[in-house]
């Protein structure tokens, strides 16, 4: 045979919500998992990693189909199991065991250890005779590290390790191609749960076994893994090899993951550290509904376009004065100015939908800062920059809290950390947003709501026709924007002087500030 | 868990009062007999029964003769009891007080012995108070209501003869009530001589249906409160540094109680059945009396009525547990 | 120390209940005289500690001068016959209806689990009386009464512990070793019933020999003629200000075998589980 | 620093004999977290239990002494000891699901103490809870005061008790595997929560663990246990870079992680294991 041991297409299970059942009809349908994929090859080992409620134990439960499957396909050594009743499913069992989570509940407690191995041999005719059952079960019972001593005993007098070598050796009895393995160490001491470990990896290499292991412990997993896959909310967020997860994670929340795990090696910052991006995680822009501030020009009009590109929603475009249409009827013009409190009282009220809030509006004046002030320019810069962005946060938090959370994408400028001559009051009021965005951040951390920073460098807009160059072109700026909030960096410096600047600040600061005023 | 729920719950009565219904019109129809004869009196014509078959609709099918009977029993139309000659409903609702009032009177008493008994075993835990009562609980578990109300007579009839073993009241106080709640009139008029003879009929049958529920009560509310009492909340109030009191009143009592509360519930119903022994037993003038003589007597329109009388109070008395149980549970009021 | 305990339990329990079993099985050998014959001169002659008391009449004579101990020898019988054939059939149907509904779940569930609403909704021992009043007196309508009515005790049980057995590992375990639904049934889930089932065995028995002795007191059990406890009691009842022992006697009789069929079930209770067997 | 804690040859048995603990001792100063940390059945709880005066029937303290802040909390008589309990020495507990009182308010619940030991009056203590509410960084604390714990999230109803534990301004909190049943990224928030709020009041932490990682993050000091025995005892930094018991360094080794392969992980050898259990049975030899 070719191809791989189990390949899995689509996989969904929905699930009735008791909770929110209405008072006539079915209860509505919650997908537990969703959409998976995978492909195992004979031998290979899979590690299902996710925090509770993730959908990886559903998940098992549905590969050895304890579960049915909603949708999608499943299919094992070339057949299709997906819905295969459980005639036809009997002689596939035999390659395909799985281990319990819970040693206590998963013996019958009124059976004894040998009858327990025994069964799936009897019940699965890989031995028809009674003895010959009975003698298969000592030797997986020897085989799991327990001894055959032991098949004369209840579960109720063994340890819970002695009674997990007990789902073990069940597991190994008919001899499988696959187990599938959930949590199976999690209620362990660490000295047992090892013990556990090294068992299993020894059977995996003696047996030519191969593996699916479901666990919320990403160390532990690590043992046994070959190929990793993390789950949130019923989807994979990451997969691929375990070196490769463990030691360069692509995804925020992998991130975020590994970064929770405490290692027995002492790192006073570990405590401190901001969590991987400090909650700053946004899976997908894809389903979200944006609203985007200042979209009558230079960036917010790219937002707007990329935005829908990238599979949003809805995007509210907001400009000052309303008004404005787009092809797309996913776009809904929103008047908003935000330094307007009831425009922005009334768009939280109008737009009760949104997940996703994008503050790009904001003005510049080139002012000195101690030469008159020409119509209040810094009161102004401040205002809008400062205070109308400060306002809109407030005003959506509760919004995206309530929609589940989302993300909030204030707009700075690289002008937040560099000081540059005759814009100092544009570099005070873009200061004030980055050091804003960074206390709303600390303060939404646990709500679910990403806050992130953006300090672009020049950007090559009508706003800053007086700059010199180099000036990145908006497109690239965005881009670099979307895709930095998907990999969860909590500062985005798009484009390259942004970079240069933020890797030189650490470094070389006189020098950088030098460039930069070259640049003016 | 929220008001939906509650809502289902209440929904699901009718389900089950329907099929009560059905089993009612099931038993008086599959009686050996013709059920137009019980609605007559003696010496009616063959005629005068074809008419009222007619009148009646028995002439119908089965499930046409069902919709008739459910019009009929939903507007209180039992029709006549045979051997007394009464409407039924009448003869009914002229009974229901007294017992009402027995099973109310009875679940007061249980209650209060199980909750004090409940204390007590608590407050001495694994001393030999806790012992005593817990053997005395055994043993009032296993003995049922109906041997209680001869222990009584015996006890307190015969051989220490201080109460009444029979009646409701003395009729040689020859008083006049308005209403069939003679205790609770008695009590609001104000005349203690009455209120004393009645209680001196009340105390035997009502401690007989009381102790049986008092001793199912004291079990549930000792498990669930020993249950509480080994929670995190309760270490918490322990390590708050108060006193044990406060603790099991505080903290473990309220979450205890919810449970014990179902199963009162339950066997509330249990202590209404009981009602038809026990009142037989102390010639108690209740509808079990009044039960028990209709069978004895065949008068099927009685029993019927009674039947569904039964019926209702057990349906009713179940859904009054379960709201109750919502507004002890924070999880289902909010 | 738990051993001891049990031991007791089931010993004490047991031993009573097993010699009425013998008294009820050897009543014609053991009773004195005919539980019938009437001797109107032995009217309500009171037992024998009691002055005038004749020694041939152990425990005194009725209204109508019968034995009263060969007529409680005598009652021993329909009490016992009623206690094991009502308390078995009750166990059957009460357990088979509530493991369908535990198991299958679905339709078979909610029709079952409605029946036992409905039938709950009505006074056992009202139905009781009714139901024999309707299909006649006798041994039998006893038994098909007590049947009919108190199958929901144990369908209620057996449902309630099957859901919570279906919500163990172990029944997974079983599906993925490849058991079949009616194997996993009867070999996983019942036996971890089964001695909850027993326990309540012996309760149903105690609550057949009251419910006998109810009806017998009501005058709808078996022929009056023949003793019964409960017919005893209402005999009793009728001269209790005259020779209180005529109720007495039986009623101790029954309080007695009630007792010793609960602590039979304690016993079995402990002893019956694995865990708590240690 | 001064000492907060000061456990002396600290023996619990069972009543029907047998020692769970075997003459322990160890201290605690103000602002420092001592991890205890042990398998099951290493007698950690055990000792967590004696200090708060709740140990199990079964169980009682046969020799040594609990010295708290200079008085031996065994030598108190019921009443002063319970007058200290909740004012002084408070605990945040395992099982956040568990640790509140499902029929009562959350406000009701973190005043109770306030009101009780410091006699504040009602409006008084709720905005005190309202305060310490924030300080845990609990959003919307005022509605989350009128609340029930069915409402709160695991982690919430975490951040509940460890205000309601901070709430007296306790000198020792007994925190007894205050992260074990939270997902991961949440028992992060909590340590550290646990350990800012620490810091700020001063407080002396006898943080109960099996999990080494956790101690090398959140603990200054470190007892190892093994069968009610002190196994290795001091520093962090010495415990983590240079255990000298078999066991301590054993149980390193077998904890697994995921920055290393699978190789690197070996389970403690059964002989680890039995000298100490032998250690155990001639204690228990010399002490009957």
């Amino acid at each position: 045979m070719t191809g791989p041991l189990l390949q899995v297409r689509d996989l969904t299970l929905s699930l009735p919500d008791r909770s929110r059942a209405p008072l006539f009809g079915r209860p509505p349908l919650v997908d537990i998992v969703n959409g998976i994929s995978l492909d195992l090859a004979v031998g290979q080992s899979l590690g299902i990693v996710g925090e509770s409620g993730s959908g990886k134990t559903s998940l098992g439960r549905c590969l050895v189909r304890l579960y049915p499957p909603t949708s999608g396909t499943i299919r094992f050594g070339g057949t299709d199991i997906t819905d295969a009743s459980e005639a036809v499913m009997r002689p596939i069992r035999k390659d395909l065991q799985m281990i319990f989570q819970d040693p206590q509940s998963s013996l019958n407690p009124r059976r004894t250890v040998g009858q327990i191995v025994a069964q799936p041999v009897l019940a699965l005719s890989v031995e028809t005779d009674r003895r010959a059952a009975l003698k298969r079960a000592d030797a997986a019972l020897d085989r799991a590290g327990l001894g055959h001593a032991f098949a004369a005993r209840y579960p109720h007098e063994l340890s819970g390790g002695q009674r997990q070598r007990v789902g073990i050796a069940r597991a190994i009895a008919t001899e499988p191609r696959l187990i599938v393995a959930d949590e199976i160490v999690s209620g362990l001491d660490v000295s047992t749960q090892a013990q556990i470990l090294a068992l299993l990896n020894d059977l995996k290499q003696d047996m030519g076994l191969s593996l699916i292991f479901i666990s919320h412990d990403l160390s532990v997993v690590r043992v046994l893994a070959d190929q990793v896959m993390v789950m949130l909310g019923g989807r994979v967020v990451e997969e691929g090899a375990a070196s490769a997860v463990f030691d360069h994670p692509r995804h925020a929340y992998t991130r975020e993951l590994i970064d929770a795990v405490p290692l027995p090696v002492i790192d006073p910052e570990w405590l401190n550290a901001e969590q991987a991006g400090g909650g700053t995680k946004m899976a997908e822009i894809k389903g979200q509904t944006v609203l985007v501030t200042g979209t009558s020009r230079g960036i917010g009009k790219v937002f707007v376009d990329q935005l829908l590109a990238a599979g949003a929603a809805k995007v509210y475009a907001a400009t000052r004065s309303g008004g404005g249409s787009h092809a797309d009827n996913r776009v809904v013009p929103v008047k908003l100015d935000i330094t307007s409190a009831t425009d922005i009282a009334a768009a939280a009220r109008d737009c009760a939908d949104v997940t996703v809030l994008v503050n790009n509006a904001g003005i510049n004046h080139n002012s000195k800062l101690l030469a008159t002030d020409q119509a209040g320019a810094a009161a102004a810069e401040m205002e809008t920059n400062y205070l109308g962005t400060l306002n809109m946060c407030r005003a959506f938090a509760p919004v995206i809290t309530d929609n589940g959370g989302g993300a909030i994408v204030n707009m700075a400028s690289i002008l937040a950390r560099v000081n540059l001559p005759l814009m100092g009051s544009l570099c005070a009021s873009k200061a004030a947003v980055y050091s804003m965005t960074q206390g709303i951040r600390a303060e939404l951390a646990s709500q679910g709501v990403a806050v992130f920073a953006v300090l672009p460098g020049a950007v090559d807009t009508d706003m800053t026709k007086d700059f010199p160059p180099p000036k990145a072109a908006p497109a690239d700026i965005v881009a670099e924007v979307l895709a930095g909030m998907q990999a969860g960096e909590a500062d985005i410096y798009p484009g390259d002087m942004a970079k240069g600047v933020s890797g030189g600040l650490a470094a070389d600061r006189p020098g950088v500030i030098a460039e930069m005023a070259g640049y003016v | 868990m929220n008001r939906s729920m509650l809502l289902r719950r209440l929904l699901q009565a009718i389900p089950t009062l329907f099929g009560v219904s059905v089993v009612v019109f099931v038993l008086v129809r599959v009686v050996p007999g013709n059920p137009i004869a019980m609605m007559l009196p003696p010496g009616a014509t063959a005629a005068d029964m074809e008419r009222l078959r007619v009148a009646y609709g028995l002439d119908g099918s089965i499930v046409e003769q069902y919709v008739i009977w459910l019009g009929q029993a939903l507007t209180g139309a039992f029709g006549t009891s045979i051997s007394l000659r009464q409407d039924v409903l009448e003869l009914v609702l002229g009974r229901l007080p007294a017992t009402l009032e027995l099973a109310l009177f009875a679940t007061v008493l249980a209650v209060t012995i199980g909750v004090l008994a409940t204390m007590l075993g608590s407050l001495y835990r694994g001393r030999w108070p806790e012992t005593l009562i817990d053997t005395i609980n055994g043993f009032t578990l296993a003995v049922p209501d109906f041997i209680w109300a001869l222990a009584l007579i015996l006890l307190f009839g015969v051989v220490l003869p201080i109460l009444p073993i029979s009646g409701r009241i003395n009729p040689r106080l020859g008083t006049e009530f308005l209403t069939g709640f003679y205790l609770l009139e008695a009590l609001l008029t104000g005349r203690f001589t009455v209120l004393g003879d009645l209680l001196r009929h009340i105390i035997m049958p009502s401690i007989a249906l009381a102790l049986p529920l008092a001793a199912i009560i004291t079990r549930v509310l000792k498990n669930s409160l020993a249950e509480a009492m080994v929670q995190d909340y309760v270490m918490i109030a322990r390590v708050k540094g108060f006193s044990r009191w406060r603790i099991i009143w505080q903290e473990a009592l309220r979450n205890a109680a919810i449970p014990a509360l179902t199963l009162t519930g339950v066997q509330f119903t249990f202590l209404v059945g009981g009602t038809v022994l026990v009142e037989k037993i102390f010639s108690y003038p209740g509808i079990g009396n009044m039960a028990i003589d209709a069978v004895t007597n065949r008068d099927l329109p009685l029993i019927q009525g009674l039947i569904l009388c039964f019926a209702v109070i057990f349906i009713t008395v179940n859904l009054l547990v379960d709201l109750s149980y919502a507004l002890l549970n924070p999880r289902l009021r909010s | 120390m738990t051993t001891a305990l049990l031991n007791w339990r089931i010993l004490v329990g047991g031993g009573i209940v097993a010699l009425l079993a013998l008294i009820a099985l050897f009543a014609p050998l053991l009773a004195p005289v005919d539980p019938l014959e009437q001797d109107l001169f032995l009217e309500l002659l009171p037992p024998w500690w009691q002055a005038d008391a004749d020694p041939t009449r152990a425990l005194g004579a009725d209204s109508l001068g019968r034995d009263v101990l060969s007529r409680l020898i005598h009652a021993a019988r329909p009490a016992l016959i009623v206690a094991v054939v009502a308390g078995t059939l009750t166990m059957l149907l009460g357990t088979a209806l509530g493991l369908m509904a535990g198991y299958m779940g679905g339709v078979v569930d909610t029709l079952i689990s409605r029946m036992v609403d409905i039938w709950t909704s009505f006074p056992a021992v009202l139905l009781a009386i009714m139901l024999v009043a309707l299909i006649g007196t006798g041994l039998h309508s006893v038994i098909i009464a007590i049947v009919l009515i108190d199958w929901t005790r144990f369908c209620r049980v057996v449902r309630a512990e099957t859901l919570a057995q279906a919500e163990m590992e172990y029944i997974d375990a079983a599906v993925t070793g490849g058991l079949r639904r009616g194997a996993i049934l009867f070999r996983e889930v019942l036996p971890n019933i089964l001695p909850l089932v027993i326990v309540l065995l012996t309760l149903e028995m105690s609550i057949a020999i009251i419910v006998e002795a109810v009806l017998s007191f009501v005058g709808l059990s078996v022929s009056s003629d023949s003793p019964t406890w409960g017919g005893m009691i209402a005999e009793g009842r009728q001269v209790i200000h005259q020779a209180w022992w005529v109720m007495a006697f039986p009623m101790g009789l029954i309080l007695i075998a009630v007792l010793a069929l609960n602590l039979l079930g304690d016993g079995l209770k402990t002893a019956l589980d694995p865990v708590l067997r240690r | 620093m001064s000492l907060i804690l000061d456990i002396a040859g600290l023996r619990v048995s069972l009543r029907r004999g047998g020692h769970l603990v075997r003459d322990v001792s160890l201290q605690v100063a103000t602002g420092q977290v001592h991890g205890l940390v042990g398998e099951s059945g290493a007698g950690k709880t055990m000792i967590a239990k004696a200090v708060l005066g709740i140990l199990p029937d079964a169980v009682r303290v046969s020799t040594g002494s609990i010295g708290f802040k200079g008085t031996d909390l065994l030598s108190l008589s019921p009443r002063r000891f319970r007058a200290l309990l909740g004012r002084e020495i408070a605990m945040i507990p395992q099982d956040p699901l568990t640790g509140l009182n499902p029929s009562r308010r959350i406000v009701a619940q973190m005043t109770d103490t306030l009101r009780h030991h410091l006699g504040q009056s009602r409006g008084e203590a709720r905005g005190n809870a309202l305060r310490l509410l924030q300080e845990v960084q609990i959003r919307d604390p005022e509605k989350v005061l009128d609340r029930y714990p069915h409402e709160l999230s695991g982690g919430m109803r975490q951040r509940v008790l460890i205000a309601m534990a901070f709430a007296t301004e306790p000198s020792l909190i007994i925190a007894d595997e205050p992260t074990t049943a939270l997902d991961v990224t949440v028992q992060k928030q909590i340590l550290r929560l646990i350990r800012q709020m620490q810091e700020r009041h001063g407080t002396a932490v006898l943080f109960v663990t099996h999990d080494l990682g956790v101690v090398a993050k959140i603990c200054h000091q470190v007892t190892v246990l093994h069968t009610g025995q002190v196994v290795e005892q001091g520093s962090i930094d010495h415990v983590m870079s240079n255990a000298a018991a078999p066991f301590t360094r054993a149980l390193m080794a077998a904890t697994p992680r995921y920055d290393q392969p699978a190789d690197a992980l070996h389970p403690v050898p059964e002989a680890v294991h039995q000298t100490l259990r032998d250690a155990a049975r001639t204690f228990d030899g010399r002490n009957p």
